[in-house]
């Protein structure tokens, strides 16, 4: 055990059991997984992504690329999550990744051996021959080489959520930095939210040896804490990252409410996603530790410097018993004084720079610790963990030294992604040699170390400052405050890219493996820009997106090419900051929630009585009432569709769009909507009109009525509802914002009944017995307002079905009960329920078009309407509708299909051809648009749009549906099967 | 054919099986049935329409995204020189009359059964709904007499708050109701927030 | 992206729709083919401000002229439609 | 020095000494035949065919940043020939061909994996509108499949079939689809036209059009100085109405910006591409293993490269309502391209009003897999000044005559494509 007797922030009065690759282990609350590790002794966490290379812990943050693992098992497991970001709890389990058969003994690290091939883009250089092989053979090894975790095949048991918040001002970070900017901005009296990624605020003060305003500084974190608590303008996400930011100053946060837990409470998300707004943002996001190249720096037993001290100031845990420091900057030094503190054994304490920092000779002095100035790491070695290290000295002397850890400080890269989400550029300070966020987008703030000023007291400052003036500039007073005093430390640094002499490969991407080698063969290749570098290599392409090594390679890059960081640049972050589960973008949008459904207010006497549902745009509908008699499907739609020729149906025609159209110039309106013309409508009538796009091409169709002078009540088809009325105001108030016209939807207010067929007056005559509904009274197309039992409703005159048949609407609150009521009253009428299906065979055998033949790419001619396009007005579509190809007379039109041997069955989506003709697209008439089992033909019958049409009317051609195996002679007809004098309408 | 026709609630069957909730941590919610609506739309004359309502009801028409009421009608504003209209215990011809009342000057469709309107009272109220709608609900910026035309879990919704308990009424065309129904419930689960059925309605 | 809605404040984005360059106006009923094809196909698509339609679908139900920036998403102005020209 | 498996192993043996850069680094040396505008996959596969299959000697290829930089190197790599509309589907086709001998052509490894391409339906009219497009499609000689909901549960038993708001009921299925590594085909492009003397010119932005006084192109301004040449081409996508700007042309495109995806890395998931017909997803695996996946585009105009939050989560609601299993996945980055979206959804491959300036434009978010036919066709225009067969739909006075290809219907109205 490598855990400390005291000290840190667990609690050593709860311990926890957790599994690591099947071995029982224990760690205590507060300990991350990796921590819990690193107390247990384990070395070996997993393996790399190409090479297959045995790795260690190398980070105690969320930018570890090597500790990944598979957290839990079965419908939850986990793929690729740091063990550095695990909060442990009780019955944890977790395997390692990326290796046959085991950890310990991975056989695909024979890829190492062939390492000298698998070079940068090796793969674009091979694999080509024979072609046939790529799929079959090399691809898949690839593959399963490659990627790094199992992802589960089950559905993800556990439920996400989302929220939004608003906010003045939003910190992200809760270090030294973040706490004060949140203070000073809450202070001000402006809202703040403030962000961490950890279950503990603090950042950095959590892992280092501190003091503030002459107390440790913790003390002080928790004071902060209680301060932000108790401010009711304050709210404080913990266990939460903000991933992104977004155009107008929102930003996307993912809260992390139940990974702590073995699983989430019932009904509580295991995560939330937050959709924040915010006037102002300071980003105090800390930085990120540099590694140092030299051969074998992947070896486990190799850490960050700022990562061994965390593991021994927060978590108590030493992950090793001689302890050698590799820095070049004056924080490697720190965290050797704090690694000193907790008794840690730190055997030498390498700086590559001329000298080490002031009062470094004496700590180490006093310690007991040898000091290499002016010294460079040049390779590691051992098999699967560190064992020893070569070191050469400004004067080439080479000394060798045993270590079980080698802890490398190699400066400090600021974070600043979420920066960078709008466009940003980072550029490269040579002051801090690090890229720094010069220009910011415009609300936006970097505090602390984010901004590159690393020291504690400037990030109290720094966070202050950049608290205070977001406040101020949006009004608050921020009062004055006094910035505590803290300890000192120094942050001078020495970038160091290269080490000549390696015998090993030096890494620079750990987790793609991608090494110097690589980044000088990519240079020499040609790869030159940091994207082709990043493309090519695959550098800072991992899950850690290069936030450890990717400014080393481009370094390394600007080395070869003989040019500066500050001419070769970096690349952009983009969302997310840290990666997020898919489930928590998709909250609780998902299977049957995916999206909402709408239901008509039939839908439960409707579901009594057997009917099958289908979606139609977010409605679901009655496809068709199924009875204990009927055989299957096509039984009941021809059960339905007979009964409404022969006596009556009934049919909720309630999904249609309703759009209610006022004011005074409400008919010149309409008229400039459709082809013909509406503002000639008598009160009381209706009309069927056709609206085009202004393409000339056909939008839309329906029946509107004049219920009054000025007022009209349209009707859309149900699938282009919400877009037709989009259009009717965009209509009013973009194009003509001159007329008075008022329009709204209405769709909701009303159930709607088609009720259709010879007795379709005789049953309306029992539930409305004091209207006239002969045909004098209430001819075609006729519409009327009543009064029925006290609510409002509307009788229209309408047929889609071709039988004299009326559609009765009620307030939808009514719906249910005017259903039920019609039944009742039409039962000893045979009265049937029919849903779209038969309505479908019975508008299909009058030719009425429906969404098949509205399908965008039709026009009124095609769909046999061109004589209803009036010549005396302007209208949307007039003009363009009217273009060669538009008017073309062998565009395909609509006609009517029936097989040549009535017995044989048609099908949508089956192309027209010729008789006898080759099976070629030159060949090609047209298509079947709908088909429809026919009871009154006896047999199977179409719509179908075909070249020539009208003049092809008797002729024989053949329905060509390679894809489902038919080849069906067909006869061309008129689209109208049923009664093509139209007689029964009028009846 | 002298019966009595029944209106239904889009949220009846929901409310019926709202388990019995004690425990401090809830959210009253019912279905407002007894109320009619419709959108008025002006005609042009914003002012000779403000002075025809004022008239009528006392009600001095927002021009914003507010709810202004008297206790037995109320008119809030969803749109520029669009409101939703909303009458207290009024029959099914209400907005007829409304229309006849307000003749040349707004147009007025009928919406009494196209909204199904859930009024929510409690602590937790803007918490639950701030999971949903994109909207600020701070009371600082959303308070008693606020309204506002958003989306909750996909579904347009018209919001508006009455009072400081706080009570909300959210409005939505009925057909999603049980889609709605979901999302608020699984919220209140999410946020360990009972739901109980208001009880009794409130004029306000 | 927040677009500041003149009559609902400022809303996501989300609840709106895009409805393209707002600078093309339908022309006279007799302008002639030529100038409906311009009018329906042909775009400036500029890289930098443009004024376009938004539609308020989900809000308020008003067509918005709104300024902004191609470039940079940023917005510097929004009105109604209606009454304004682009 | 071509590339092979010895070659490789050579390198192993010499530190990989030998290699050369892949294709020259060229400063501009005008005049030229042809200039070529836009480095990405079109522009550079122009350049290729142009030097390889018409003999134009010199030809320029000209980037105004690092090739592959636009939409070349953010797509979601599908190709596909599984087009409807007659003018489009031969197109397609041909592109298909290509890609199915790229890599011994170019001799470099564009990893075109033909492991299918499936578009879920959901309904008996999207099932229809599937069936008409396939069977086009097989007129046209092109392999397509309607498969019903068995076979596409043993094909991908781990989508959702059971608790759906929009089951799965069946696919349309194209065996020869797939995906191609999208950096590699611009890489693959550039070295073989770079080795036919091809000049590829990075860092190179066109300003300005050169003319002569009777109104030709002759030339253009750069950022690198005017560079003098006989013929130019646009291939500039995304930038499309910017360049045609400079030339005094307005276009029938609006760029708009699409988002796309990719999760960490996971060991094989998924056979090959799958499309989500009722919601707005689509996805594949790459061979590191990144699920890579999109949906719709964000919908306004846009220059900016990147996108908004609400087309994440719906994409991600999509993915989610799809294969539920993707819950615990997580998004690793996320990016945006600059799409030239036409008004009928379908390509312009032209010559433009202006004498010597010719087009390729318009390829919305489905140009990547046209690529080779792309490139092939505007060579041939540009060394014949006459359309290739495979092409001459793509005409530019279409929007005039009417002759448009809308495949969705959806008409002039770039977001709804
Ligand atoms: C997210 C996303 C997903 C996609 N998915 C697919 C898919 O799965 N399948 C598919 O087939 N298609 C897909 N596409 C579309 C496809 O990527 C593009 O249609 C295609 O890449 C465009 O052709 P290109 O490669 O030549 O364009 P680009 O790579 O964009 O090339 C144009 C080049 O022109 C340069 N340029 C611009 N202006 C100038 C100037 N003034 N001077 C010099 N150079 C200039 C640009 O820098 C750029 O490099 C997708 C697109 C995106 C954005
Ligand atoms: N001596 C040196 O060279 C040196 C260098 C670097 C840092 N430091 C020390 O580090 C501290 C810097 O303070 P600071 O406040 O700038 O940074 P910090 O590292 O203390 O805090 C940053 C916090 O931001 C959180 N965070 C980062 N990204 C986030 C996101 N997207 N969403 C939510 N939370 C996120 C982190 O979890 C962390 O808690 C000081 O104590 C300083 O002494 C010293
Ligand atoms: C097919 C494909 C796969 C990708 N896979 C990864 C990946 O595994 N890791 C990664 O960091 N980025 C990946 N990217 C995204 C790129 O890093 C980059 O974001 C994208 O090419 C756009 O460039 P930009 O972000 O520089 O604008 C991938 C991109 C594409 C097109
Ligand atoms: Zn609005």
């Amino acid at each position: 055990m490598n855990r400390l007797e005291s000290g840190g922030l667990i609690d050593r009065g709860k311990p926890l059991n957790f599994v690591f690759d099947g071995k029982k282990l224990a760690g205590y609350e507060g300990d991350t997984l990796a921590s819990a590790l690193v107390a247990n002794g384990v070395r070996l966490v997993g393996r790399s992504f190409k090479y297959h290379r045995p790795r260690g812990i190398l980070t105690a943050g969320s930018e570890e690329p090597n500790a990944l693992v598979t957290l839990r098992t079965g419908a939850r497991s986990e793929p690729n999550t740091r063990a550095t970001s695990v909060q442990l709890f009780e019955g944890l389990v977790a395997e390692s990744q990326n290796r046959w058969p085991t950890l310990g003994f991975d056989l695909m690290s024979l890829n190492n051996l062939l390492s000298p091939m698998f070079t940068a883009g090796f793969y674009y250089k091979t694999f080509m021959w024979p072609a046939s092989f790529w799929e079959k053979v090399y691809e898949p090894l690839i593959r399963r080489a490659a990627g790094l975790g199992k992802a589960s095949t089950q559905p993800d048991p556990d439920i996400y959520d989302k929220a939004h918040a608003f906010c003045d001002v939003l910190v992200v970070g809760s270090g030294p930095a973040g706490l004060s900017a949140a203070l000073a901005a809450s202070q001000a009296k402006a809202r703040v939210i403030l962000v961490e990624d950890d279950w503990l605020l603090g950042g950095r003060l959590l892992c280092e040896d501190q003091d503030i305003d002459g107390a440790p500084a913790v003390d002080w974190v928790r004071r902060i804490e209680g301060i932000l608590t108790a401010m009711p303008n304050v709210s404080m996400l913990r266990r939460a990252t903000v991933f992104g930011a977004y155009d107008g100053g929102t930003f996307g946060a993912v809260e992390r409410i139940a990974d702590h837990l073995a699983e989430p409470k019932p009904g509580v998300p295991r995560q939330r996603l937050w959709k924040i707004c915010a006037k102002r943002t300071i980003l105090a996001t800390g930085a990120i530790e540099r590694p140092l190249p030299f051969g074998g720096n992947d070896l486990p037993g190799i850490m960050m410097a700022a990562a061994v001290r965390a593991y021994a100031t927060r978590f108590a845990a030493l992950p090793g018993n001689e302890i050698v420091i590799y820095t070049t900057t004056d924080s490697g030094w720190a965290a050797a004084r704090d690694l000193t503190g907790c008794g840690a054994n730190i055997t030498a304490i390498i700086d590559a720079r001329a000298s080490a920092p002031k009062g470094a000779a004496r700590f180490a002095a006093s310690a007991g610790i040898r000091v290499f100035e002016n010294a460079v790491v040049v390779d590691a070695s051992g098999g699967r963990r560190l064992r020893s290290l070569k070191l050469r000295s400004a004067d080439g002397k080479i000394f060798e030294l045993t270590a079980d850890v080698l802890a490398i400080s190699g400066g400090w890269n600021p974070v600043m992604g979420i920066g960078c989400n709008l466009g940003s550029r980072p550029v490269w300070s040579d002051a801090i040699h690090a890229f720094v966020l010069a220009n910011p987008p415009a609300g936006m703030t970097l505090a602390g170390s984010a901004a590159g000023r690393f020291s504690l007291a400037e990030a109290l400052d720094d966070g202050h400052r950049a608290g205070a003036a977001a406040a101020a500039d949006l009004g608050f007073s921020p009062p004055p405050t006094k910035i505590p005093p803290c300890s000192e430390d120094a942050t001078g640094s020495m970038p160091l890219w290269h080490v000549e002499g390696a015998k090993q490969k030096v890494f620079v991407d750990f987790q793609h493996d991608v090494t110097d080698a690589d980044i000088g063969l990519a240079a020499q290749e040609g790869f030159r820009s940091v994207e082709h570098l990043k493309r090519y290599t695959t550098l800072g392409m991992a899950t850690d997106q290069g936030r450890l090594g990717q400014v080393n390679g481009q370094a390394l890059l600007a080395r070869h090419l003989g040019k500066t960081l500050a001419e070769t640049g970096t690349i952009l972050s983009r969302p997310p900051f840290l990666p997020v589960a898919i489930g928590a973008f998709a909250g609780h949008h998902r299977e049957m929630n995916f999206r909402p459904e709408r239901r008509t207010a039939s839908h439960d006497w409707a579901a009594e009585n057997g009917a099958v549902f289908v979606d139609s745009g977010p409605w679901k509908r009655a496809q068709w009432f199924a009875i204990p008699s009927d055989q299957d499907w096509l039984d009941s739609v021809t059960r339905e569709a007979t009964a409404v020729r022969a006596s009556v149906g009934v049919c909720d025609v309630s999904t249609l769009g309703k759009i209610d159209i006022h004011g005074p110039d409400a008919g010149i309106f309409l008229d400039r909507l459709y082809i013909n013309m509406f503002s000639t409508l008598a009160v009381g009538k209706a009309r069927y009109g056709v609206m085009l796009r202004e393409d000339g091409f056909v939008l839309d169709d329906g029946t509107t009525t004049r219920l009054a002078d000025d007022h009209y009540f349209m009707t859309t088809t149900t699938a282009n509802a919400v877009k037709i009325m989009q259009h009717v105001d965009y209509c009013r108030q973009v194009l003509w914002p001159e007329l008075n016209v008022q329009a709204v939807s209405v769709t909701e207010q009303w159930a709607q009944f088609a009720v259709a067929g010879p007795n379709s007056r005789l049953l309306l005559q029992k539930v409305f017995p004091d209207l006239d509904l002969s045909n004098d009274a209430f001819p075609y197309m006729s519409a009327i307002a009543v009064t029925w039992m006290g609510v409002p409703a509307r009788i229209f005159r309408l047929s889609f079905s071709g039988e004299l048949a009326f559609e009765v609407a009620v307030p939808a609150r009514y719906g249910d009960a005017l259903v039920r009521i019609l039944m009742r009253e039409g039962r000893d009428l045979g009265v049937v329920a029919y849903g779209t299906e038969a309505l479908g065979v019975l508008r299909i055998e009058k030719g009425h078009p429906a969404g098949n033949e509205l399908s965008g790419q039709t026009t009124a001619t095609d769909l046999g309407f061109g004589r209803m396009m009036s010549q005396k007005k302007d209208y949307v579509g007039r003009v363009l509708a009217v273009r060669p190809a538009l008017t073309d007379p062998m565009r395909p039109s609509l006609v009517g299909l029936r097989p040549a041997a009535r017995s044989e069955r048609l099908r949508g989506g089956a192309h027209i051809l010729p008789l006898s003709s080759e099976n070629r697209a030159d060949n090609d008439l047209g298509y079947v648009t709908s088909v429809a089992f026919s009871p009154m033909m006896g047999s199977w019958i179409g719509l179908g749009l075909v070249s020539g049409g009208q003049g092809r009317i008797g002729e024989r051609l053949r329905a060509y549906d390679p894809v489902r195996n038919g080849d069906v002679e067909i006869e061309i007809c008129s689209p109208v099967f049923v009664d093509p004098e139209g007689v029964r309408v009028r009846g | 054919m002298a019966e009595i026709i029944i209106p239904r609630g889009a949220f009846e069957l929901h409310l019926r099986d709202l388990p019995p909730v004690s425990g401090a941590n809830t959210l009253k919610v019912d279905e407002r049935l007894e109320s009619a609506m419709a959108t008025v739309m002006s005609r042009g004359d914003n002012a000779a329409l403000a002075a025809r309502i004022h008239d009528a009801f006392g009600i001095v028409l927002p021009s914003g995204p507010q709810r202004v009421s008297n206790g037995v009608e109320a008119f809030i504003g969803v749109g520029p020189g669009v409101w939703l209209a909303v009458f207290e215990k009024a029959g099914p011809q209400r907005a007829s009359k409304l229309a006849a009342s307000l003749a040349g000057l707004a147009s007025v469709a009928d919406q009494t059964s196209a909204y199904a309107v859930l009024r929510i009272t409690g602590e937790a109220a803007r918490e639950v709904l701030s999971r949903g709608a994109f909207i600020d609900f701070d009371p600082s910026v959303f308070g008693p007499g606020s309204a506002a035309v958003t989306t909750i879990s996909h579904i347009g919704v018209s919001i508006w708050r009455i009072d400081d308990a706080p009570t909300f009424e959210v409005a939505l065309f009925r057909s999603y109701a049980d889609s709605f129904w979901h999302w608020l419930t699984t919220t209140c689960t999410a946020l360990g927030v009972g739901l109980v059925r208001h009880g009794g309605s409130a004029r306000i | 992206m927040r677009i500041p809605c003149p009559y609902c404040g400022e809303r996501d984005g989300a609840e709106f729709t895009y409805c393209g360059d707002a600078s093309p106006v339908r022309p006279a009923a007799d302008a002639g083919e030529a100038a409906f094809v311009d009018y329906v196909y042909m775009r400036s698509n500029p890289a930098g401000e443009i004024s376009e339609h938004w539609y308020h679908g989900q809000g308020c139900r008003n067509w918005l002229i709104v300024k902004r920036n191609t470039r940079t998403h940023v917005i510097s102005a929004a009105m109604l439609a209606k009454g304004s020209a682009p | 020095m071509r590339y092979s498996i010895f070659a490789l192993a050579r390198g192993a043996l010499t530190k990989h000494r030998h290699w050369h850069p892949a294709w020259r680094d060229a400063a501009p040396n005008g005049p030229y035949d042809v200039i070529i505008v836009g480095g990405g996959g079109h522009g550079l596969a122009t350049a290729y065919y142009l030097a390889k299959i018409h003999g134009v000697k010199k030809v320029a290829v000209l980037e105004r940043g690092w090739i592959g930089g636009g939409n070349a190197g953010r797509n979601t790599t599908i190709i596909r020939s599984n087009y409807g509309l007659d003018g489009n589907t031969q197109f397609y086709e041909w592109s298909m061909k290509l890609w199915e001998g790229l890599e011994q052509d170019l001799n470099y490894n564009a990893m075109v994996s033909q492991r299918g391409v499936l578009n879920l339906y959901h309904g008996d009219a999207q099932r229809d509108a599937y069936a008409r497009r396939g069977n086009a499609m097989r007129l046209h000689g092109v392999d397509a499949e309607l498969v019903d909901r068995d076979a596409v549960r043993s094909m991908a038993p781990f989508l959702n079939f059971d608790a759906a708001r929009f089951p799965i009921q069946g696919g349309l299925l194209q065996r020869r689809g797939g995906t191609a590594r999208h950096d590699a085909v611009v890489w693959g492009y550039a070295r073989a036209a770079s080795n036919l003397g091809v000049d590829i010119v990075q860092n190179c932005e066109v300003t300005g059009f050169v003319r002569s006084p009777e109104g030709r192109m002759i030339g253009v301004e750069t950022t690198r100085g005017k560079i003098m040449g006989g013929k130019i081409g646009m291939a500039v996508a995304g930038h499309s109405s910017q360049v045609a700007e400079m030339a005094g042309l307005r276009l029938p495109i609006e760029s708009h910006v699409l988002q796309a995806f990719v999760t960490e890395a996971l060991k094989p998931l998924l056979p090959g591409v799958i499309t989500f017909g009722a919601g707005h997803f689509y996805v594949s695996q790459s061979d590191k293993g990144g699920l890579v996946f999109g949906g719709d585009i964000d919908g306004y105009n846009s220059y900016a490269q990147r996108g908004n939050l609400p087309v994440v989560e719906d994409v991600c609601e999509g993915g989610m309502a799809l294969m539920p299993m993707i819950g615990r996945v997580r998004m690793l980055r996320s990016w945006g391209g600059i799409m030239d979206m036409s008004m009928d959804g379908s390509p312009i491959i032209d010559r433009s009003p202006i004498d010597g300036l010719y087009l390729n434009a318009g390829w919305c978010y489905g140009g990547f897999k046209a690529t080779p036919a792309s490139g092939w066709c505007f060579a041939h225009l540009l060394a014949r000044d006459e359309p290739h067969p495979v092409a001459a739909s793509f005409r530019l006075d279409r929007f005039a005559t009417g002759r448009v290809i809308d495949e969705k219907g959806q008409g002039a109205q770039p977001n709804l494509h």
